[in-house]
């Protein structure tokens, strides 16, 4: 397929392939890796990293295995990000194609509903419904999906409108094809790309969001996160420094590739916005 | 050659690797005379806008000159440091572009994008700029000078645009006046309006001009010499009149054959039955109506009566802006009209309800102007021929079967089935579309501007494709186009728009020979190289 | 920032003639966290107010850190034999913050009338209480229904504030304007309250105390986040860390700074006393066995020395060891997880999953439970940590929503006070989390609580409150952890900063800061 | 005339929609568990349930829910905030108390994250393809990827423990006596790192969507057309490709302007900063059902304002706007 080549040919968008590749296998893992769990007291606290052949990032607060942390805090991140997009995706895609496709009355009601969410400020909101629905890893996933799809429906909004009118929907149109099905097979896929590069960067941010979550102590206390890692250490930044360090750089790192990944789909997908024209 | 004022001399511009060829000119040499028009003419690809670019110093990033010289003034362009090129720019070598919606900064006043051009050679002061760029606007005839300094870009028309353009171009009254393919994108009306400008403009400062175009109506209308150039090569050159009576190299013939030319086709015998009735049609669009704001209408269909017989193919033509595409669109009711009936075998479009709509939808089919936006780029092309019938109850194995026929009727073979759109040229896809239609077994079949976006060379065989198609089906066609001369020679009769409203409706032969209507005739005397054209006709007659 | 305040120090020392070993002058930072609701102490009991208003209001005795009374407002005082009638006497030429005289006036309107009304832990004590009176301006005597040993106990600044009467007489107190702008008799006068940043008070010119306070001002200062408040101690911006307003595991780090001094003094009257509740009315929880195994189970050693960073005494029982009538003739529970287990198969526990709620208040509080969680694991009982923040977790204890929660108490220096609310079922009520919570029902042991209450001898209630102790133990209704200590950290130039069993929240009436 | 009257439509939505938040807000809240009561009476240490009981009649949450919300709804309506129960100070007060901060603060990171933005996505631009460019890109993509509260905590530890040369929390210096110009300058040094910690993710953004946008309009054939004029480089970059490509961000911006709120929770709580993000989410935890509504609805004002100004800039900026339609 020439869009891999295409892909391929991004150098950043590769490197971030190969991190995030190797942050899943790393999450699907961790049950092998570390049968133990996470939470399992090993060793005396504040061990040091690289001082310890077993435990080579050292031990946090409790004595916990700081390795076997970033390990399960993985799938954490990955799940969250990811089903917490997926969530966003089904409400954002159907409402934004709706709006867009139809126009009139259901695009004037589905904008208005849109913007109303985007009036209240995001984070705050997530602060608040998790708050309200206490911390467990669905609320938390369910937050911020419901922060995050305003501006997927935007942007399939945006694509359907303008889908719409091409001449191969209409000659749908004139083949007869009902509506729904032309939404479906014919405006949708096309719309797809642009919606995949940008569900990327919202597995990224909404990993990002899970991790400020667990930082403000909103994080589901029997799930080891990422987020979760930085607030318990943050107490102890400056005797142990490092505690705090190593999750904030898996964090960095993880969003960092979905970013490389995100705009080496897009340059994959967009081919021309790269090339110069002749 | 005393008086050559730029001088090229075996140029060849390399293309970056990956690219479908290595070069996009290769050896090209010709000289460019004193206050001449040289028309470069060529099909897309032919890369006679590179020849255009190399000489500004404007080629694309990658893009770039492999050898040879460009003499000007006694040095080479081609070599010249980047400070004296961008000196040169503007001052001595003006240029002008095919797209003027696009070509002028949109956040910018006008006045201030001409004056911007003294300002780049540090000349004159401000008010004397705002002066010079008065004095320009309406030396290339814009109405209302004062106001148009005033106006950003998209307050004007295209031709206004253009001439805008053209003002910035020859603020410093520069001796090479390079214009690449500055009327493509305009109405015939506006078209011949800007060729006689470029025209006057020569006569009054002398300067010479390189015009690059696609069309031989054009060269015609305007060229003193031609140089023609296919795949990067200069195929022949010589002067206007000789290559257009009597083209030497093969190439030149087949564009200039390629050329509908108006000649009158027989009128095909005429049953009674209507194949489409269109009766007292309107379609009015308003825009920005709010709380806060009335509302603006634009009559785009008034009361349009018209009526194809089965059998018949009628032209419809028109400005851009006339209406002919709205009332096209109401008639397969991709618009629906606000009155007025459309009758298609019986069945009135204009007022079915959406459901009963879609079992009728078969009965009237397009063909689209852009072969690139008019097939699903996500469907194999099976698919994309079969679905319709399938939605209308044709079994799929049955579908699939007329889908691989059809492709073999468009001259594609059944091959092309399992391929994506991609995989094709404009022109093949173009038959994909008609293959698409013809699938439907409309009774009608409204083709939309379909091969204005078509290289002349391709645009005749689609053409030829759909005469034949005629001949072996008995097609209804209403034949939407901008172009007269495609109308002339695929038409029965032609049907003339202006402002919504039909004001001419006849026979080829007289709406061409005999126009009742101002309009027609004015549409008619704009078309490039119109003499030009009726000489060949009557010398083949 | 740090230069200037220096050089108010050394503008300040400048002036002032050097009272006896004592600097007059200077000002302090303290942390206060969370910011206080309201300073008006009347209305608002809670540790932050108490510690700012602490300096603003005074209320007739101070304890000192063996819970000795001693004197504040009232100069002197005599209980009578039969242990009904307190007498006290009150100090000489005190004056309201506005001018307005104090007298027993306003200790009667105070006690009688306003507190009565608001304050809900006073309301209890007086309800032994047949009458205020005040004979003369300067002496107020309290009349008992019946004796009632820790009455002497009640007469703390937070217990029982002194509020001007003519303030507030007639008004209604939760909304009269004057909250905005306490008005006390207390060492300091409120001068200005910028949310969410600081309170400053100033030296009360006029207190009764010769030469007292020491301190020009202080300032009470909003950090909301314990790192930042360990990082504004560090750099020089606050003097004082109150107990708790740093986690733990800085507190080490922040003593061996240069200069630093800590103590962990002046939390002798609070006590806090750390627990779980164990609900005894459902679930794995109701049986003894099941909760004698989560003592067996808890490494709480570990924990002080880990979480707490080696604060603290693991508690023994009900009573914490700086409380009179503590006895530790009980059944200890060491870490055993053996045991744990046995008691676990013995009552034949099929692994019906337990949820603890740990208590909102810091990253301490969240690792402790984190650590239980995994003892609890370790001997084979399903949990998981539940979570809420300080409005949840009140509702789920309140509503009795949970399996074991979190908690400490403070017990004022008293079982009758603060601990036997904890365990009589006359304190089994819905809707608050600050009673017999666990639904542990036991009237036998109800009797001997209000028998030890009463008893007007000391030895009395000594021997009934070691019985007490004794078997509740063995029944385990809630699951006693940790005495916790706040040790409070400051800088080792402020002097006499902690005089009192309440420590920084008495005020810093005798504070002052060393010139060098 | 038609930017007024576009004005005056965009405020009459806007003054539904914070109405429609208004009463969203409050069935949140009000379903979140526990009441400002019974964290009052928890703070207190001790209390029995007749002294939650008073507080709650004093709050009037022994109402029922819907009679609350008519009385809040009618408040509103009145652009009153109503009272905080636990500040003990009217909402509207509060809020002005925090808000300065908070602006100051936003608008700050705002002026920063797009000034700084715009000028490394231009150099970005200029320098396409080449070593500097990738440099600038990499740093854009760490910042963006960066969790801001852990930037914030890292610039903390280096520029004000380690380094001492900023402070490290606080809006200014307690009680210093600082007037004028010594107290901007005061406030000024405590507002760098927070500033810039909340700055920085968005530089990021925009300095991508500069860089991004400004080789999309160097595509374009008016720049061709530039060129052609003979003008330099700088100059078509500055008059033609610049001010084109910065409409997209100014959109961006807007959208954006108005979220800085939220993410001002974090870097105020990280840096004891007094504004209403920090007050937000104390009031939360407090259940202080009036402070938290009244801070949503200023900042969805503040969401509202941005996106007005937005407008009037776009409209400033792009002539096609407002002409149209």
């Amino acid at each position: 397929m020439t869009l891999w080549k295409r892909f391929a040919t991004n150098r950043g968008a590769v490197i971030g392939l190969i991190i995030l590749l190797c942050v899943i296998a790393i999450a699907l893992l961790a049950p092998v890796i570390y049968p133990g769990g996470p939470w399992k007291m090993v060793q005396r606290p504040f061990l040091v990293p690289f001082t310890n052949g077993d435990l080579p990032l050292g031990t946090d607060t409790l004595g916990r295995d700081v390795a076997a942390g970033l390990v399960h805090g993985a799938r954490v991140s990955l799940l969250v990000g990811l089903v917490s997009t997926v969530m966003a995706l089904l409400i954002g895609v159907p409402l934004g194609a709706l709006a867009g496709f139809y126009g009139g009355y259901v695009d004037e009601g589905a904008m208005r509903f849109t913007e109303f969410f985007q009036t209240i400020p995001n984070f705050a909101l997530a602060i608040v419904l998790v708050a309200i629905l206490e911390p467990t890893l669905g609320s938390i996933t369910l937050a911020i999906a419901i922060v995050s799809w305003p501006p997927v429906a935007r942007l399939v909004r945006a694509e359907v409108m303008s889908l719409k009118r091409r001449e191969f929907v209409e000659a749908a149109h004139l083949a007869g094809l009902s509506n729904t099905r032309i939404l479906v097979s014919e405006v949708l896929p096309n719309a797809i790309s642009p919606i995949i590069v940008m569900a990327s960067l919202m597995v990224a941010t909404a990993i990002l969001l899970e991790s400020s979550l667990s930082f403000l102590g909103l994080g589901d206390p029997n799930i080891m996160s990422w987020g979760y890692m930085i607030g318990a250490a943050r107490t102890v930044i400056r005797s142990a420094w490092w505690l705090s360090f190593m999750p904030g750089v898996a964090i960095l790192l993880t969003v960092l590739a979905l970013n490389l990944i995100g705009e080496g789909l897009n340059d994959a997908f967009n081919p021309h916005l790269k090339k110069g024209r002749t | 050659m005393t008086d050559a004022i730029l001088s090229i001399d075996s140029l060849t511009i390399d293309l970056p690797i990956g690219a479908d060829r290595p070069h996009a000119v290769e050896d090209v040499s010709f000289d460019l005379n004193k206050g001449e028009i040289l028309c470069v003419v060529g099909e897309s690809g032919s890369g006679k806008s590179m020849t255009a670019n190399a000489l500004m110093g404007l080629l694309p990033d990658g893009v770039t000159v492999g050898k040879g010289r460009a003499m000007f003034d006694g040095k080479d362009v081609l070599t010249l440091p980047e400070a004296q090129k961008q000196a040169m720019r503007g001052a001595r070598i003006g240029m002008i572009f095919q797209e003027p919606m696009t070509a002028l900064n949109p956040l910018m006043r006008i006045g201030d994008q001409i004056a911007e051009v003294f300002a780049a050679h540090n000349l004159l002061s401000g008010s004397e700029r705002r002066a010079r760029a008065l004095a320009l606007v309406k030396e290339v005839g814009l109405p209302d000078p004062e106001k148009i300094i005033r106006a950003y870009p998209f307050q004007l028309s295209g031709g206004q645009r253009q001439r805008a353009m053209i003002a910035m171009a020859l603020a410093l009254e520069p001796e090479i006046l390079i214009a690449d393919e500055p009327t493509t994108a305009l109405d015939v009306t506006t078209q011949a309006q800007i060729l006689r400008l470029i025209l006057a403009l020569r006569e009054k400062h002398g300067m010479a001009v390189m015009f690059i175009t696609h069309d031989f109506g054009v060269v015609a209308e305007i060229a003193d010499r031609v140089i023609v150039m296919r795949y990067g090569q200069i195929v022949e050159a010589g002067i206007a009149k000789q290559v257009l009576e009597s083209p030497q190299h093969e190439y030149t013939r087949a564009l200039l054959d390629a050329i509908p030319t108006g000649t009158v086709p027989e009128l095909a015998p005429i049953t009674t039955a209507p194949a489409l009735e269109i009766r007292h049609l309107n379609k009015i669009y308003r825009t920005g109506g709010s709380p806060f704001r009335a509302a603006r209408e634009v009559r785009a269909v008034n009361d349009v009566s018209l009526t194809i017989a089965k059998g018949e193919v009628v032209g419809l033509v028109g400005e851009s802006g006339s209406g002919k595409s709205t009332l096209g669109r109401a008639v397969v009711r991709l618009v629906t009209p606000d009155s007025g009936q459309v009758l298609v075998g019986g069945v009135d479009m204009a007022a079915l309800d959406e459901n009963e709509l879609r079992k009728q939808r078969h009965r009237v089919q397009m063909v689209f102007q852009d072969p690139y936006a008019s097939l699903n780029p996500r469907h194999r092309i099976l698919r994309t021929l079969s679905d319709g019938p399938m939605a209308k109850g044709v079994s799929k194995q049955q579908a699939h079967k007329r889908a691989l026929d059809l492709l073999e009727i468009v001259g594609l073979g059944a091959d092309a089935a399992t391929r994506f759109p991609h995989e094709f040229s404009g022109g093949q896809r173009q038959r994909i579309g008609i293959a698409r239609a013809l699938a439907m077994d409309p009774e009608l079949i409204i083709a939309d501007e379909a091969v204005s976006a078509l290289d002349v060379s391709i645009q005749a065989q689609v053409l030829e494709l759909l005469a034949d198609l005629r001949r072996q089906m008995g097609l209804s066609i209403l034949f939407i186009t901008h172009d007269l001369r495609v109308a002339a020679q695929v038409c029965d009769r032609i049907a003339v728009m202006q402002y919504g409203r039909l004001v001419e409706v006849g026979p080829v032969r007289d709406v061409f020979h005999a126009p009742k209507q101002a309009y027609t005739r004015e549409l008619l005397a704009a078309v490039p190289g119109a003499g030009w054209a009726m000489e060949k006709e009557d010398a083949t007659a | 920032m740090n230069f200037l305040k220096t050089t108010t120090f050394l503008i300040a020392a400048g002036l002032a003639t050097p009272l006896l070993a004592q600097d007059a002058g200077g000002r302090i930072d303290i942390v206060v966290q969370p910011e206080p609701p309201s300073l008006m102490l009347g209305l608002v009991q809670n540790g932050p107010t108490q510690l700012v208003a602490g300096d603003i209001y005074e209320s007739l005795l101070r304890y000192n850190t063996d819970l000795e009374p001693q004197p504040s407002l009232a100069k002197s005082w005599e209980i009578s034999e039969d242990g009904l009638t307190y007498t006290f006497h009150l100090q000489d030429g005190v004056k309201w913050h506005d001018g307005e005289p104090f007298t027993s006036a306003d200790v009667v309107f105070s006690a009688d009338v306003f507190l009565r009304e608001t304050h809900a832990r006073m309301r209890s004590s007086l309800a032994y209480v047949d009458s205020i009176e005040a004979p003369d301006d300067q002496t107020v005597v309290f009349k008992l229904k019946t004796p009632f040993g820790p009455f002497i106990g009640v007469f703390e600044a937070g217990t029982m504030p002194m509020i001007p009467k003519h303030i507030y007489e007639g008004t209604d107190y939760a909304n009269n304007p004057m909250n905005a702008t306490p008005i006390g008799t207390g060492p300091f006068k409120f001068e200005s309250w910028e949310k969410g940043s600081y309170i400053h008070l100033v030296k009360n010119e006029d207190y009764y105390l010769e030469g007292k306070p020491h301190l020009d001002e202080v300032y009470y200062r909003v950090i909301p986040d314990a790192a930042s408040r360990a990082v504004a101690f560090e750099t020089g911006e606050v003097d004082v860390l109150p107990g708790g307003s740093v986690e733990n595991w800085d507190v080490q780090r922040l003593t061996e700074l240069d200069n630093t001094c800590s103590t962990g003094k002046g939390w002798e009257f609070f006590a806090p006393h750390a627990f779980m509740w164990l609900n005894n009315r459902e679930g794995p929880t109701a049986d003894v066995r099941f909760r004698q195994a989560v003592m067996y189970a808890m490494d709480r050693e570990f924990v002080k020395d880990v979480v707490w960073n080696g604060f603290g005494k693991v508690a023994t029982g009900p009573v914490s060891s700086k409380t009179n009538f503590y006895s530790d003739d009980v059944t200890q529970y060491d870490y055993n997880p053996e045991k744990a287990k046995e008691l676990l198969a013995e009552m034949g526990y099929d692994g019906t999953p337990v949820s603890i709620l740990p208590l909102p208040y810091g990253e301490t509080w969240q690792r402790w439970a984190e650590a239980v969680r995994q003892n609890l694991q370790e001997v084979g009982i399903t949990v998981d940590i539940d979570s809420a923040d300080v409005a949840g977790w009140n509702e789920k204890t309140s509503q009795w929503d949970y399996d074991m929660a979190f908690t400490y108490l403070y017990q004022y220096g008293d079982p009758a006070l603060g601990v036997s609310r904890n365990y009589v079922e006359s304190q089994i009520e819905k809707g608050s989390p600050w009673n017999n919570v666990e639904g542990y029902r036991n009237p036998e042991m109800d009797a001997k609580w209000a028998a030890a209450a009463v008893s007007p001898s000391p030895d009395e209630r000594t021997k009934i409150y070691s019985e007490i102790q004794k078997e509740i133990v063995d029944d385990v209704p809630v699951a006693w952890l940790l005495e916790i200590e706040f040790p409070t950290i400051y800088n080792c130039n402020v002097q006499d900063l902690v005089t009192t069993g309440i420590g920084v929240s008495d005020g810093l009436r005798d504070a002052w800061i060393k010139q060098e | 005339m038609s930017l007024i009257t576009t004005i005056l439509g965009r405020l009459v939505k806007a003054a539904i929609t914070l109405l429609a938040i208004a009463v969203l807000n409050f069935f949140l809240i009000h379903a979140a568990p526990g009441d400002p009561a019974a964290v009052l009476a928890g703070e207190a240490g001790a209390a029995d349930p007749l002294f939650i009981a008073q507080l709650r009649e004093r709050f009037g949450l022994d109402q029922p829910l819907y009679v609350q919300l008519w009385s809040y709804v009618k408040n509103v309506l009145t652009l009153d905030l109503g009272y905080s129960f636990r500040q003990g100070m009217p909402v509207y007060d509060l809020i002005a108390q925090r808000l300065p901060a908070t602006l100051l603060l936003t608008l700050s990171s705002f002026v920063i994250s797009l000034s700084l933005g715009i000028a490394f996505g231009v150099a970005a631009a200029a320098r396409v393809g080449k070593a500097s460019d990738s440099v600038l890109t990499t740093i854009a993509l760490l910042f963006y990827a960066t969790p801001l509260y852990w930037a914030a905590l890292m610039a903390v530890l280096v520029f004000s423990v380690q380094l001492g040369w900023l402070p490290g929390f606080g809006y200014e210096t307690v009680g210093s006596g600082y007037s004028g110009l010594a107290r901007a300058w005061d406030i000024l040094q405590h507002l760098i790192l927070p500033a810039l910690t909340l700055g920085l993710f968005f530089m990021a953004v925009y300095m991508r969507m500069t860089r991004a946008s400004m080789l999309e309009v160097s595509q374009m054939d008016f720049v061709k057309t530039a060129r052609a004029k003979g003008l330099s480089g700088p100059v078509i970059r500055r008059r033609h490709i610049l001010r084109n490509a910065l409409l997209p961000v100014v959109t961006l911006a807007g959208l954006q302007a108005g979220q800085l709120i939220g993410g001002a929770v974090l870097t105020e709580t990280v840096f004891a900063w007094p504004g209403i993000g920090r007050l937000m989410f104390e009031s939360l935890e407090a259940r202080d059902y009036n402070t938290i509504l009244g801070v949503f609805l200023v900042s969805a004002a503040m969401v509202i304002v941005f996106n007005i100004l937005t407008d009037i800039v776009y409209r400033i900026v792009d002539p096609r706007i407002g002409a149209k339609s």
